[in-house]
């Protein structure tokens, strides 16, 4: 395929497969931040990074398959990625409260 | 509903309403359970009152279905085999709360629930015609035992419980894999029915399932009850449970193990028994007189009493592979006759700890001139234990032992030297325990029995004289039952005939 | 005008979302979701899903991340200290990351190599009208559930939030 | 019809009386229950007997169903016949007399009411095994007598050496009873039944093998019960039980039922030779080998002891030569006597003050000469003087130990002078010279002493009143005449006399002599003296092995060791694996991510080698 042909292509509109693209690449990023950052606030966000990459996957199927379903799934997300927030905040300030600081890596009762 | 599901449920019931009572209430919760236990006890009399003798096929049958899909039934009744057995349980959990009364008292509620909880189980698994709700019941006997050994045990208690439970689920998970393939062969789980299609030959296995199926159901009984070398949990879940849990536990739960062995193992795979059983006997005969040569050396009496019943119970497994009517009823008579007497054993070992709060032999002595009637019932007790005539052991050694001249001779005589050693452990101990002289520190911890002990003792003294006496009030729907396994696996006499032959050949 | 939006858009919440990662500040990452979460809400416009799109603003944009910069600023979350990582994470950790985006991508383009076009008009199936019939048909259970799902939501916070006042 | 388990019935009762509320009585009532049974016992029998024609006819008795299992159909059976008389006369009147006695020898002792009902128990199994008309009837006797046997032996059980002896003749009978056990598993599957009349009818048919192998394993069980050689370790031991327990369990009536069975078994044992020839050469080996420890020994109730295994060897020689009716003839009469020079003996440690070593005795015959003559007359019966009880049973069962093999006869007219010889020591020790014990020795009470001389009686004319071969006639094959049969009996008259000879001359004429023969003799005499040693060979073959081994080997090595050891491997191992596992688990959150993240590359590598999902 020549470009010329590709640019011709384009002239329809953009392959879904590039919005895919994106949201792994999003996603992606996501995951690098949620391993890398130690702020958990940081980390947190890096989780709704990584939904709203998904969502993001679900809208351009849904436009693939023009059924509306996809934006449904993502309409539920957004409200359990909400309700997420509001207490995953609440435990953070929690958390905060109790050890003072907001370090993962020192949050780490889970072992033993 | 029928007695029987009453004699089922009560035990439940009851266990329910404990949980109910307030724990201050402690001695209500003791009577409340003793009551219970009583009552329970008084209707499965009506079951031996209504039993009757030469009925085809089991009686008292209840058949309801419990689980749609798959479909499993509530199906339970009781033949010569299982009565005897239930009676056992239900005659035995008074006497098991009875002497509880006063050694428990951390957490009584519980304790007696869970008694309770155990009579259900017991009496459910006697009871059970259908392969899951048996497999049910089986499991839920494990529960409240696991629980008597790991609460109100003694030092090691959690690892005895934990060994214990390992150990039988090792085995019953491979009966419930069993089962399972059970079912997908016959599409149901209705053991009547299951028999019905091997008969019938609607179910027809290879000779290697049958020999994989037969070794599941053994192994998971094996286990319980249990044979050589499977038995080393035995003797450490009963050194560590309070004295009741030894009692129920090496009373009827034990028995749970060689009853499947007749119930399930002998009418469903003939072929794989009688082809195993050359192995199988060896084990039992390695059992009983291993057994009681380690008996012979324990310094801890419950230790000496758990290693006895290993070598026992090797005699009833030697029996149920005899494939002979005395072998077997000798067998099913044992199992009832060392629940009596091994019972009592633990009953007054615990008197005895009661008192002097120690399990060693070695802290003992001369408690007959303390305690005389303590003496005379121990003495009774071991004598039983060891086969005296008129008492009731010697009624199901004999007729095991002679079951097994019958099948081979070879085998009678090494399972004999069982008979010579048990007498050495038990008279060595209690020449060690209540012989001698008098020592300041047993003078002042032993008390003579009390109303309520003699309560608890006297009505297993009672039956060992009468079983030993009068053997005939429990043999024969026993034996009609074991005539119908036998015939059910197609074991005809002229093979026995032959065997027999064989045995004395041997012998010369 | 499709290639052009969504390279424009596509562009921003890429070089957001690294600043999201790279930012040593929280706040500065906040403001830096905030903005993937605009230019996602774009593309979801050029995908034909206005409800969405709308949604994604109030809701993300507004609402989840007002209540992250809430919670920033009241811890008063600071740089998060440094601390050197382990050898491996430092000379595996890119190119690894490099890997996974490559395979990601490559998964894509193999999975799905003939998928259609999108056209910025092509479907209208994303209006706030087709939502709530399909939320108060097909979807009707797993609404409800989620309503009970946002309520243990609100509860769980408000106990989580008590304890600290005790 | 006659009420034959009134017999051992009553005895039994008055076990249940003395048992329960024995302690709470007084002791004449003690003594009432406990005599008056076996006394009424005695009558019973006595009028059973009258009414029966003295068993000439067997009378059959089934009481109910015992044990019942498809073909095992064992009854509680009673059978009576001329021999089972004989014997219950024998125990219940020997019983009587001795339960007489001890009501004066125990009268001081702790625990009086349990002796009596011990005793009673003792009695209700020994009539049980008499009576018995099966196998395994005759089976709980014996067992039961053993029971009572060890109950009795520890009667003292603050003792340990009293204690240890009681345990040591159950276990050592236990032994005996395998072989018996063994020899009724062997017999029903034989004979399909064991009772007396079925297997009698049924045994000359069948092959000779298997009756072999069955008189072979009942051997075992006789040589278990009667003290024989290998088994008979247990009843020099036995005699820490009192006195009167040694007369009548371990001389008069107990340890005699493995001839009883022998005997009974006849029909089986004549048709198996070669055990027959086995009996013999256990019953002479047993008695030539007791009889030379008797020499040696210095407590008076040992040296019976060993006299009782030795005339117990003797009746077992009668036995196997054939002449059943001999040996059951010498049973009795040996019952006379012996039961005589125990309870003699039980009357001199009276008289002692509880001393038993002969060394400390002497010169007895002026403290307490009822008691001397009594015992003469019994140590003149054993030495088979011409004229006593004794003389006429071992006269039959050494003659036909002549006719059948002569070695035999020979040997057993030398065990005959030594058996003269010690118990002639004995009495010499006993009475003659001076008093060298402690205390004023005293005349026994007369409730010991009536029966002492009942016994005497019995012991010099018992042999001429009853004649049991002629009693007997038609049970067993008859006994062979033999040639010359007075020179035989002038021999065995000799050697008695000459053995009470020497024992005078060693023991009154020249006491010095004993002593220099010992020194003589050196080790040999202190292997003698030392029983050879078999109880230490036994421990150190058997016994400790078997513990040493059951610890060591069984309990701690397989049980513990192989066992437990493989159980708990499997539980550490799990543990172990679990262990590493368990890095994974650092609480680390990223860390947990990383593997996530490691997992989801995985699977979509799997995805995208397997070609996707379809």
């Amino acid at each position: 395929m020549d470009p010329s042909q590709a640019l011709e292509m384009l002239k329809n509109g953009v392959p879904t497969s590039w919005y895919l693209t994106l949201s792994a690449l999003l996603f992606s990023i996501g995951v690098a931040g949620f391993m890398i950052r130690r702020n958990i606030i940081t980390v947190f966000m890096c989780i709704e990074l990584m939904l709203n990459a998904v969502n993001l996957s679900f809208i351009a199927f849904a436009h693939q398959h023009k059924q509306v379903s996809g934006h449904l799934f993502t309409f539920f997300v957004m409200v359990v990625a909400a309700a997420e927030a509001a207490v995953g905040l609440a435990i953070i300030l929690t958390v905060f409260k109790n050890r003072s600081t907001l370090n993962i890596d020192e949050i780490n009762t889970l072992k033993n | 509903m029928n007695m029987l599901d009453l004699v089922i449920a009560l035990p439940a019931i009851g266990f329910l309403i404990a949980l109910l009572i307030p724990r201050a209430m402690d001695n209500f919760i003791r009577l409340f359970a003793l009551g219970f236990s009583l009552l329970t006890f008084v209707v499965s009399l009506t079951l031996v009152m209504g039993f009757q003798q030469g009925a085809a096929g089991q009686q008292f049958v209840t058949n309801v279905v419990w689980i749609q899909n798959p479909e499993i039934h509530y199906h339970v009744g009781i033949d010569g085999l299982s009565l005897w057995l239930i009676i056992l349980s239900t005659f035995l959990t008074p006497i098991a709360i009875l002497l509880s009364w006063n050694a428990i008292q951390d957490r009584a509620k519980e304790y007696f629930a869970f008694l309770l909880l155990l009579e259900f189980g017991l009496v459910g698994v006697f009871a059970a015609w259908d392969l899951f709700l048996f497999y049910v019941f089986w499991e839920v006997v494990l529960v409240p035992m696991y629980f008597l050994i790991g609460i109100w045990g003694h030092d090691r208690r959690i690892y005895a419980a934990v060994k214990f439970f390992l150990y039988t689920m090792a085995g019953s998970v491979l009966m419930l894999a069993a089962i399972i393939f059970l079912y997908t062969q016959a599409g149901t789980f209705d053991y009547a029915s299951i028999l019905d299609q091997f008969s019938t030959g609607k179910i027809v296995l290879t000779h290697l399932q049958e020999t994989l199926l037969f070794l599941a159901f053994f192994l998971a009984f094996a286990i319980k009850v249990p044979l050589f070398p499977l038995h080393t949990w035995l003797p450490d879940a009963h050194v560590e449970a309070p004295t009741a849990g030894s009692l129920m536990l090496a009373s009827v739960m034990l028995k749970m193990g060689t009853y499947g062995l007749v119930r399930f193992c002998l009418p469903m795979f003939p072929t794989a028994a009688r082809e195993n059983a050359p192995w199988i006997v060896i084990l039992a005969i390695i059992g009983i007189v291993y057994g009681a040569l380690v008996a012979m050396v324990q310094p801890n009496m419950k230790k000496l009493v758990a290693y006895s019943s290993v070598s026992h119970l090797g005699f009833v497994v030697l029996g149920i592979f005899t494939f002979t009517q005395a072998g077997l009823d000798g067998a099913v008579y044992q199992m009832l006759n060392h629940g009596i007497s091994t019972g009592a054993l633990f009953l007054l070992v615990g008197f005895l700890y009661e008192r002097r709060h120690s399990l060693e032999i070695s802290s003992y002595g001369g408690v007959a001139t303390a305690a005389p009637w303590l003496s005379i019932l121990f003495l009774i007790t071991t004598l039983a234990s060891i086969g005296l005539p008129t008492l009731n052991n010697f009624v199901g050694e004999f007729l095991v032992l002679q079951g097994a001249a019958q099948a081979n001779f070879t085998w009678a005589v090494f399972a004999s030297l069982g008979v010579i050693l048990s007498a050495c452990y038990m008279l060595w101990m209690y020449q060690r325990v209540f012989f001698g002289e008098l020592s300041e520190e047993v003078k002042h911890h032993m008390p003579e029995l009390s109303l309520r002990e003699w309560a608890c003792a006297v009505p297993l003294i009672f039956m060992m004289l009468w079983m030993g006496m009068y053997s005939q009030s429990f043999i024969p729907i026993v034996s009609e039952q074991n005539a119908k396994i036998l015939h059910q696996g197609k074991m005809s006499s002229p093979v026995r005939a032959m065997a027999a032959v064989q045995g004395v050949n041997n012998a010369r | 005008m499709d290639l052009f939006f969504f390279s424009l858009f596509a562009f921003i919440a890429l070089i957001c979302a690294v600043n999201v990662v790279l930012q040593k500040h929280p706040i500065s990452s906040a403001l830096s979701l905030v903005g993937v979460m605009g230019s996602l809400a774009v593309l979801y416009l050029l995908l034909g899903a206005e409800f969405v799109a709308m949604a994604q603003v109030i809701v993300y944009a507004g609402a989840v991340m007002v209540l992250f910069i809430f919670v920033i600023m009241l811890l008063n979350a600071g740089i998060e200290e440094h601390r050197g990582r382990s050898w491996i994470a430092k000379l595996l950790g890119f190119p690894a990351f490099v890997a996974l985006l490559g395979l990601l991508c490559w998964f894509v383009q193999r999975f799905f190599p003939n998928t259609g076009f999108v056209k910025f008009g092509d479907f209208t199936g994303g209006g706030a009208q087709e939502i709530g019939y399909a939320l108060f048909t097909e979807y009707l259970l797993p609404f409800e559930v989620t309503s009970v799902l946002i309520l243990i939501a609100i509860i769980g916070a408000i106990v989580l939030a008590r304890k600290e006042l005790d | 019809m006659y009420k034959l388990w009134l017999i051992p019935a009553l005895p039994f009762i008055g076990f249940l009386i003395n048992g329960i509320i024995g302690r709470k009585l007084p002791k004449a009532v003690t003594n009432l229950v406990a005599v008056g049974s076996v006394v009424l016992a005695f009558l019973w029998v006595l009028f059973v007997g009258n009414q029966s024609n003295w068993g000439a006819t067997p009378l059959h008795a089934h009481y109910f169903t015992w044990i019942k299992s498809g073909a095992v159909n064992v009854g509680w059976d009673y059978w009576v016949d001329k021999l089972t008389m004989i014997m219950l006369m024998v125990v219940t009147g020997i019983g009587s007399l001795i339960h007489i006695y001890a009501t004066g020898y125990m009268e001081h002792e702790e625990g009086y009411y349990r002796f009596f009902a011990y005793l009673n128990l003792f009695m209700f199994f020994m009539l049980n095994l008499v009576l018995a008309g099966n196998y395994l009837i005759l089976f709980v006797g014996w067992e039961g007598v053993g029971l009572c046997s060890y109950l009795l032996i520890g009667f003292y059980f603050v003792k340990k050496s009293a204690t240890t002896a009681g345990n040591k003749a159950f276990i050592v009978n236990r032994i005996g009873d395998f072989g018996f056990s063994l020899a009724m598993f062997l017999m029903f599957t034989t004979f399909g039944s064991l009772n007396f009349a079925k297997v009698f009818a049924a045994a000359p048919g069948k092959p000779e093998g298997i009756l072999t192998a069955i008189a072979f394993l009942m051997l075992l069980g006789a040589t278990g019960k009667s003290a024989q050689i290998p088994l008979y370790v247990w009843l020099p031991d036995a005699m820490e039980g009192p006195t009167p327990v040694s007369a009548l369990i371990h001389a008069a009536t107990m340890v005699t039922a493995g001839v009883y069975m022998c005997s009974r078994s006849s029909v089986i044992f004549l048709h198996a030779p070669m055990a027959m020839e086995a009996v013999a050469l256990v019953g002479l080996a047993t008695a030539v080998f007791a009889a030379t420890i008797g020499l040696t020994q210095y407590d008076i109730k040992k040296v019976f002891a060993y006299s009782t295994v030795s005339q117990l060897g003797y009746m077992f020689l009668g036995v196997g030569v054939g002449a059943f009716s001999a040996g059951v003839w010498h049973l009795m009469t040996h019952a006379f006597f012996k039961a005589l020079l125990f309870l003699g003996a039980g009357s001199v440690i009276h008289a002692c003050h509880g001393e038993q070593d002969m060394r400390h005795m002497g010169g007895l015959r002026k403290y307490a000469p009822k008691t001397m003559a009594v015992l003469a007359c019994a140590s003149l019966a054993i030495a088979g003087f011409p004229g006593t009880s004794g003389f006429f049973s071992k006269d039959a069962i050494l003659t036909a130990a002549y006719g059948h093999a002569p070695w035999m006869f020979w040997v057993g007219v030398v065990t005959a002078g030594m058996t003269a010889f010690y118990v002639w020591r004995a009495f010499w020790m006993t009475f003659w010279g001076e008093y060298k014990g402690h205390g004023h020795p005293h005349e026994s009470p007369w409730s010991m002493l009536g029966p002492l001389v009942v016994l005497a009686i019995l012991s010099l004319f018992g042999g001429v009143l009853f004649n049991v071969p002629k009693i007997l006639e038609g049970m067993f094959p008859p006994l062979h005449e033999v040639e010359g049969e007075g020179m035989l009996m002038g021999i065995s008259i000799a050697a008695g006399l000459l053995g009470i000879a020497l024992s005078y001359y060693m023991y009154v004429v020249n006491t010095e002599l004993p002593a220099k023969i010992t020194a003589a003799l050196g080790g040999l005499y202190r292997l003698v003296y030392d029983k050879y040693r078999v109880d230490e060979a036994y421990d150190a073959a058997v016994v400790t092995p078997l513990i040493e081994g059951s610890k060591a080997v069984l309990w701690h090595g397989v049980d513990q060791g192989v066992i437990d050891g493989a159980v708990n491997g499997v539980g550490y191992q799990a543990r172990g694996i679990g262990g590493i596992l368990k890095l994974i688990q650092s609480g680390n959150i990223r860390s947990y991510a990383t593997w996530i993240a490691v997992g989801a590359v995985a699977l979509l590598l799997a995805l995208g080698a397997g070609g996707g999902v379809k």
